[in-house]
């Protein structure tokens, strides 16, 4: 029994508007950063189904490289996110809007 | 032992030479720096002497010196062109330069004038830009020093500067040659940008660029190649008539007087008027491909010759009359050449260059005889005072009414045969040579009129009975150059050398590179290029002597009439009888004032309403764009709200529009 | 289609067996409301203090250098599977198959090495670093 | 004839040079965490670069990746390439990273990160000069987030200001945000084609009947190279950043990781996605193009026109240059539109050099401490004539008057859309849009030269000091702008030879 790739790519585009919808929404910055992975994970979704549809290794393996990536990016935003902790006393991503027009 | 031509570069730096020298430290050197100026100018005249030996050894020279900006279309650079003709005008320029030096002893240094160091100086500078200029190999660098030499003629125009009318004068005479120049200066660019060289001579010049263009048919920046050429050719005219004072631009010349008469003698025999005129020369072969630049310049210059020979009649200034003469003169020569009588041009020219300095010297002459006084009706009489000045005035005046066998006639009467044979072809230049018929009369009438009102009669003057003496300083110039008015026809005696059929035509032959010449530069090339019909009344020796005949008894007509008005104890001011006319002719035919209308009534108006035009609508749009553009500018960084969620939010709803945009019609959805 | 009902019934019954639990559990149950029940502590511990704490920033940086090592494993991953097949390629040699990876160990090695020095691993916060940094604020106010 | 014979890998010397340096100032740290050692911390960073920079030169003239002399190298099994357009942008990458590294040397005085900072540096210039050479999906994202990962920590490096954490914040935020829009569209167009080496996705474009897929894949890439070329919508994060970021990461982000994000867009489109099988799929992608390049410039300019703050209207007219070199591929839907794209790279070049020594300028006036606003720079050529005389050279080539390079560049990009545009409506909105946005430029690019030269000095400030490498950086700058006037033709040569061998 083989799930046809279509719905992978149903669950994937799902999930990436699950994380969009977070991305826009949500003030926190950890949220923020949850909900970009969410959408990263979606595209490796994508890349792991259509690995196996395609019956090719090359979106397997690009999957791991998104995931390190992945987690490097979570490395540097969490340590934005302390200095701006540090900086504004919270983590709203509202509240930094001194440089504007 | 260098050759004249390796030594060529030093016949115009000598008088650059002596330009630094002189301003340097001139006012402790000996007569103030008139000696160094000699020096240079007659090192430079031994020089050219020798050069025009080489050349009539059969070699001429032709090199680049220096190449001062080089891109990958066209290169700049200076050098030098040493053909029959410029040896020739080398000769001449630097002759008369040495000669209004050594007048200038007598007539600047001894009527104890201040400032002389900067007078020699610019001398040497204006002697050394025309130098340069007659020998330039490329247009460019002829444009350069054609610059150059206006420049000079402002400040020596304007010598006086502390006399308003001299400084008025200078102004004037830069203005209206650099109008012209505007012009000139658009040709020097368009003929580069169309060739992609300016060189005058050689494989690869513009005249031989724009030969093949023509006949290869081409069409340039959307004219055909005959028309460009055309065009070309008539924007550099514009420089030409600038400066050789042809009508219109010929309003500066009588101006110009106001320098000192040395001066005048430079400008008008040998320098910057004769540069227009030589610059035809130069580049005649590009002429010679646009028989409309060619006819243009045969009416401008036949009517020139009339215009200002008509004028010349009612001055009473001595030194108005040589002007009005001038322009006449050089009206002559661009007939000349406009017919395609390249020879007789050139011949003119050179005949033009002695008595002309001659006459001017004369004049010199005269106003120091004259305690500096230039009105022809407080002089007379000084025949008996001065005979070395009447006698060379004298033959300079003849030369310059065309009385055989001096000088003018020669030259004058084959401009007039060139003219008569192709309008006898082409009636449309019967015109033109009826023009410059009637300007014959005028010419011997003005100059008669002046010699009798100078010379003869009884003194009308206290100055004129008592006049200052003249030196050696003076006398020596009036003699070389009188006795050049008088035997310099011979080097081309064409109408003997039809009747006797002796090869005395040497100038001719000297043009068309029988000893030595460029290749492309010659008479016969120039001829050929032309393709002028000619055609005769009878026989050529029949057309020549009938053409003689007439233009010598319109002269002796015109002498004769000054003769019998003039040549009188008492003179009478005969002008009145001309009543309406005499007024006009008085006034240079309103010329100034049309000019000064069109500037003052015409240009000005426009300009200020273009002026209004530009302040209220143009500035109106521009400043209404800018604070339209402002205003958006205000709203659109409006979009950067500072927020980084709005920022997620607004790049998502642009991506959106995109994807809409282009899924929908791309029709991903379906 | 008919494996599709399976999995949407056992969902179902998933769903309804806690839902009915909790239906029942409503209906049997005394309800007494009072005070002492809201309390976070029922023993009677009374709570101090806001909820977040700081935490020590080391949690944080053993945290990353955790993540750091973790992605390592992900990224030696493949490798480890085509290193056996890799060696027994004749075309293949030792070096051009162990030296990439050795070569990315040691870049590896090196950040730790940086991090080491620069007192990511110390318990105890390094106190000697200045923070005098910045003599030209940048304000935006 | 090359001295040596190189190993082929050895073509990506230029990039392993930049990483070697920047390991070699880990080392550094490592052994001396508390070093200060300024000369020895900014001469790494330089010599790296500019050994990197004489590599790649070197490369260049000996014609490594010219396909008429020793051909491209495709490494890795086709994951990277090294052509001319790969060294080209090495070139300008490696350019930019040793100016910021000399005017680094003072702006960093007191600085408690120094060494970290020149090694984000090279790492994020390492990442960017793969990026020029990324001839797979793979790669192209790796090297985008190697040169993003290190200049979100740049950007925020001044920690105890809120500026710069504000700017850090947003950038990262919007480049998260990007990036995962980015490796989306990645996915979709691995989808739709089975590959991810960029000329294996050109053969299979159409082939799997994925078509819708593979038009949003393309527009989310589309998406991820504006986000890195800072154009419209996905440039938001830029002013802020370009703003409070140190202004030489300023200079570097604007110069150098624009260019690089450009390089991956050209590369991808022209390789990737031919133009002729994807508007058979529905997707005419220089339609995308055009559209964002007179959007892109048109709110950059507009905004940048009333800026108060220099370092903003700056970074506003970063947005509208990219604007500029968007033409590049929009030019590509006509035949002959590889001029378009040369001259697109030659403006990236030039703008290079321009916009870094603007940017340096700015530097230099946060280390004399003089204020911000367009006011606070009054009269400044009174006390520093030469570094102002800089500024004028690059404010008028920003706005394109000649002689000096940004005007070729854009003359360039103009002729080179009416040459081949004829008949095309859409290139010729995009030239007038370029014409209208270059007047409007030299506005505000004239209004700051203004203020520097023309008005009087501000009261009661200080002596300026003459802080020496980022003098050497801002006139480097500066004579470099000059000079690609005669040098124009190798620079041209380069770029076209690059462009024509991408033909589509």
């Amino acid at each position: 029994m083989t799930v046809a790739v279509e719905y992978y790519v149903l669950l994937s585009a799902a999930l990436f508007c699950i994380g969009l919808f977070g991305v826009l929404t949500r003030k926190n910055a950890l949220m923020f950063l949850m909900s970009v992975e969410i959408m990263l994970n979606a595209a490796n979704i994508n890349l792991i189904a259509f690995s196996f549809y395609h019956g090719n290794l090359t979106g397997q393996v690009f999957a791991l490289f998104t995931m390190a990536l992945a987690a490097a990016e979570v490395a540097i935003g969490l340590g934005i996110i302390l200095v701006l902790y540090r900086n504004f006393e919270g983590i709203d991503v509202t509240v930094p809007a001194a440089m504007r027009w | 032992m260098a050759t004249a031509f390796e030594l060529a570069p030093a016949i115009a730096a000598l008088p650059l030479a002596a330009f630094v020298v002189v301003l340097l430290v001139g006012d402790s050197m000996p007569k103030k720096g008139a000696f160094a100026g000699i020096i240079a100018t007659a090192g430079s005249l031994v020089l050219s002497l020798w050069a025009l030996a080489t050349v009539a050894g059969g070699e001429v020279y032709n090199q680049e010196l220096y190449e001062w900006a080089a891109g990958e279309e066209i290169a700049f650079h200076f050098g030098i062109l040493i053909d029959p003709l410029s040896a020739l005008m080398l000769v001449i320029v630097s002759l008369v330069a040495l000669l209004v030096h050594v007048f200038s002893l007598g007539y600047m240094n001894e009527e104890g004038e201040t400032g002389l160091p900067r007078y020699y100086a610019e001398l040497g500078l204006f002697t050394f830009s025309m130098l340069a200029f007659v020998y330039a190999d490329n247009l460019l660098m002829a444009f350069m020093f054609f610059e150059l030499v206006g420049l000079c003629s402002y400040l020596l125009i304007g010598f006086w500067f502390r006399t308003p009318s001299a400084s008025s004068a200078a102004k004037k005479a830069f203005l209206v040659t650099r109008f012209g120049d505007y012009f000139f200066l658009i040709g020097v660019v368009g003929i580069a940008a169309t060739f992609g060289t300016l060189s005058f001579a050689g494989e690869s010049s513009f005249v031989v660029a724009a030969e093949e263009a023509i006949s290869g048919g081409e069409t340039l920046f959307g004219f055909g190649a005959e028309t460009w050429v055309t065009i070309l050719g008539l924007l550099v005219l514009g420089g030409v008539i600038g400066k050789s004072a042809q009508f219109p631009l010929h309003t500066w010349l009588p101006d110009a007087m106001e320098g000192p008469t040395t001066v005048s003698a430079l400008i008008h025999a040998a320098t910057m008027v004769a540069a227009g005129v030589y610059l035809v020369a130069r580049m005649y072969g590009f002429y010679a491909l646009s028989p409309t630049a060619l006819a243009i310049i045969a009416f401008v210059g036949g009517f020139t010759a009339l215009f200002a020979a008509s004028m010349g009649v009612v001055k009473d200034d001595i030194k108005q009359v040589l002007a009005y003469s001038t322009i006449s003169q050089y009206g002559y020569m661009m007939l000349g050449l406009g017919v395609g009588g390249y020879v007789a041009g050139v011949f003119h020219l050179m005949n033009h260059a002695f008595f002309k300095a001659l006459l001017f010297l004369g004049a010199g002459a005269v106003i120091i005889l004259m305690h500096h006084e230039q009105d022809m009706w407080k002089m007379g009489g000084l025949k008996d005072q001065a005979p070395v000045a009447y006698y060379t005035f004298l033959a300079g005046a003849l030369a310059l009414a065309g009385i055989v066998p001096f000088s003018g006639f020669w030259s004058k009467d084959e401009v007039l045969y060139d003219a008569l044979i192709l309008g006898l072809e082409e009636p449309i230049f019967l015109i033109a040579y009826a023009m410059g018929l009637i300007a014959v009369f005028f010419t011997g009438f003005y100059t008669f009129r002046m010699v009798f009102l100078t010379f003869h009669g009884e003194p009308r003057s206290e100055a004129a009975r008592d006049p200052h003496p003249i030196g050696a300083a003076v006398k020596l110039p009036l003699i070389v150059l009188g006795v050049l008015a008088v035997v310099a026809g011979i080097v081309n005696l064409a109408p003997i050398a039809k009747l006797t059929g002796a090869e005395i035509v040497f100038l001719e032959h000297w043009l068309d590179g029988e000893y030595g010449a460029v290749e492309g530069l010659t008479y016969h090339e120039y001829h050929e290029l032309m393709g002028h019909e000619t055609s005769y009344i009878g026989s050529e020796t029949l057309t020549m002597l009938l053409g003689a005949a007439l233009s010598l008894g319109l002269a002796f007509a015109g002498a004769g009439l000054a003769w019998t008005l003039y040549n009188v104890p008492e003179p009478k001011e005969h002008t009145r009888r001309l009543g309406r006319a005499r007024e006009v002719l008085g006034n240079n035919y309103y010329q100034d004032e049309y000019q000064v209308w069109l500037a003052r009534d015409l240009t000005l108006p426009f300009s200020r309403t273009a002026d209004r035009f530009d302040q209220s609508v143009i500035d109106g749009v521009v400043n209404g764009v800018s604070s339209v553009s402002l205003f958006g500018s205000g709203r659109m960084k409006r979009l950067q709200t500072g927020v980084v969620t709005n920022y997620a939010a607004l790049l998502v709803l642009g991506f959106l529009a995109l994807l809409v945009i282009f899924g929908i019609n791309g029709g991903w959805f379906v | 289609m008919n494996e599709w009902i399976a999995i949407g019934a056992l969902a179902l019954v998933g769903l309804l067996i806690p839902l009915s639990m909790m239906a029942v559990s409503y209906l049997l149950r005394p309800s007494v409301p009072e005070t002492s029940k809201r309390a976070t502590y029922e023993s009677g511990e009374v709570p101090t203090g806001g909820t977040r704490i700081r935490f020590n920033i080391q949690y944080y940086m053993v945290a990353l250098l955790f993540l750091v090592f973790d992605i390592e494993t992900v990224l030696l991953f493949p490798w480890a599977v085509v290193y056996r097949a890799a060696l027994d390629s004749p075309d293949i040699s030792l070096v051009s198959a162990l030296g990439p990876m050795l070569l990315f160990v040691a870049i590896l090695l090196v950040g730790l090495a940086w991090a080491w020095r620069n007192g990511a691993v110390e318990w105890t916060r390094a106190a000697r670093r200045r923070t005098d940094y910045d003599r030209r604020p940048i304000d935006h106010e | 004839m090359a001295l040596v014979q190189l190993e082929s890998w050895m073509a990506l010397a230029p990039t392993l040079l930049l990483a070697l340096s920047a390991l070699a100032l880990f080392v550094i740290d490592s052994i001396d965490p508390d070093t200060t050692n300024r000369p020895l911390l900014a001469g790494t960073a330089t010599v790296g670069s500019l050994a990197s920079l004489a590599v790649a030169v070197w490369f260049i003239t000996t014609g490594v990746g010219d396909p008429a002399r020793r051909g491209e190298l495709a490494l890795f099994g086709d994951q990277l390439i090294v052509d001319q357009m790969a060294l080209f942008f090495m070139v300008i990458v490696a350019v930019v990273t040793a100016l910021i590294s000399i005017a680094s040397y003072d702006y960093l005085r007191g600085h408690v990160y120094q060494s970290e900072y020149y090694s984000l540096v090279l790492l994020a210039a390492t990442g960017m000069s793969t990026m020029a050479t990324a001839n797979s999906l793979v790669t192209v994202f790796i090297a985008l987030e190697l040169a993003s990962l290190p200049s979100y920590a740049l950007v925020s490096i001044l920690k105890d200001n809120r500026g710069s954490v504000e700017a850090g914040l947003k950038y990262f935020l919007i480049g998260a945000l990007s990036s995962a829009i980015f490796v989306y569209g990645i996915s979709l167009v691995y989808g739709a084609t089975g590959h991810l080496q960029l000329e294996a996705v050109a053969e299979n474009v159409g082939a799997e009947g994925f078509d819708g897929l593979l038009g949003v894949g393309v527009l989310m890439v589309i998406g991820g190279v504006a986000y890195k070329t800072a154009s419209v919508p996905f440039h938001f994060w830029a002013p802020e950043a370009y703003e409070g970021a140190p202004a030489p990461i300023a200079a570097f982000l604007s110069s150098a990781s624009k260019a690089a994000g450009f390089v991956i867009a050209f590369r991808i489109f022209t390789t990737a996605f031919p133009l002729e099988a994807m508007t058979e799929i529905g997707f005419d992608w220089t339609m995308a193009f055009v559209v964002l390049a007179i959007v892109t410039m048109t709110v950059g300019n507009f905004a940048a026109a009333t800026q108060e703050n220099v370092k903003r209207m700056l970074a506003y007219s970063s947005v509208g240059h990219a604007g500029y070199a968007l033409i590049g591929l929009a030019g590509l839907a006509v035949d002959g539109g590889q001029i378009v794209l040369a001259a697109a790279m030659m403006h990236l070049f030039v703008y290079g050099f321009m916009n870094t020594g603007a940017f340096l300028f700015v530097a230099m006036a946060e280390y004399w401490g003089v204020g911000r606003t367009f006011e606070d720079y009054n009269g400044l050529s009174s006390q520093a004539p030469v570094a102002c005389g800089a500024l004028a050279v690059f404010m008028f080539s920003l706005a394109g008057v000649p002689p000096f390079g940004g005007f070729f560049s854009k003359y360039f990009l103009f002729t080179g859309i009416l040459e081949t545009a004829s008949g095309n409506p859409w290139l010729l909105a995009v030239a007038a849009a370029l014409v209208i946005n270059s007047a409007l430029s030299l506005y505000y690019y004239a209004r700051l030269v203004k203020a520097v030269w023309f008005e009087d000095p501000v009261a009661g400030r200080g002596q300026l000091t003459q802080p020496t490498g980022l003098y050497v950086a801002v006139v480097l700058a500066g004579v470099m702008t000059v000079l690609v006037l005669p040098g124009f033709g190798p620079v041209a040569d380069a770029a076209y030879a690059a462009a024509s061998a991408l033909g589509p």
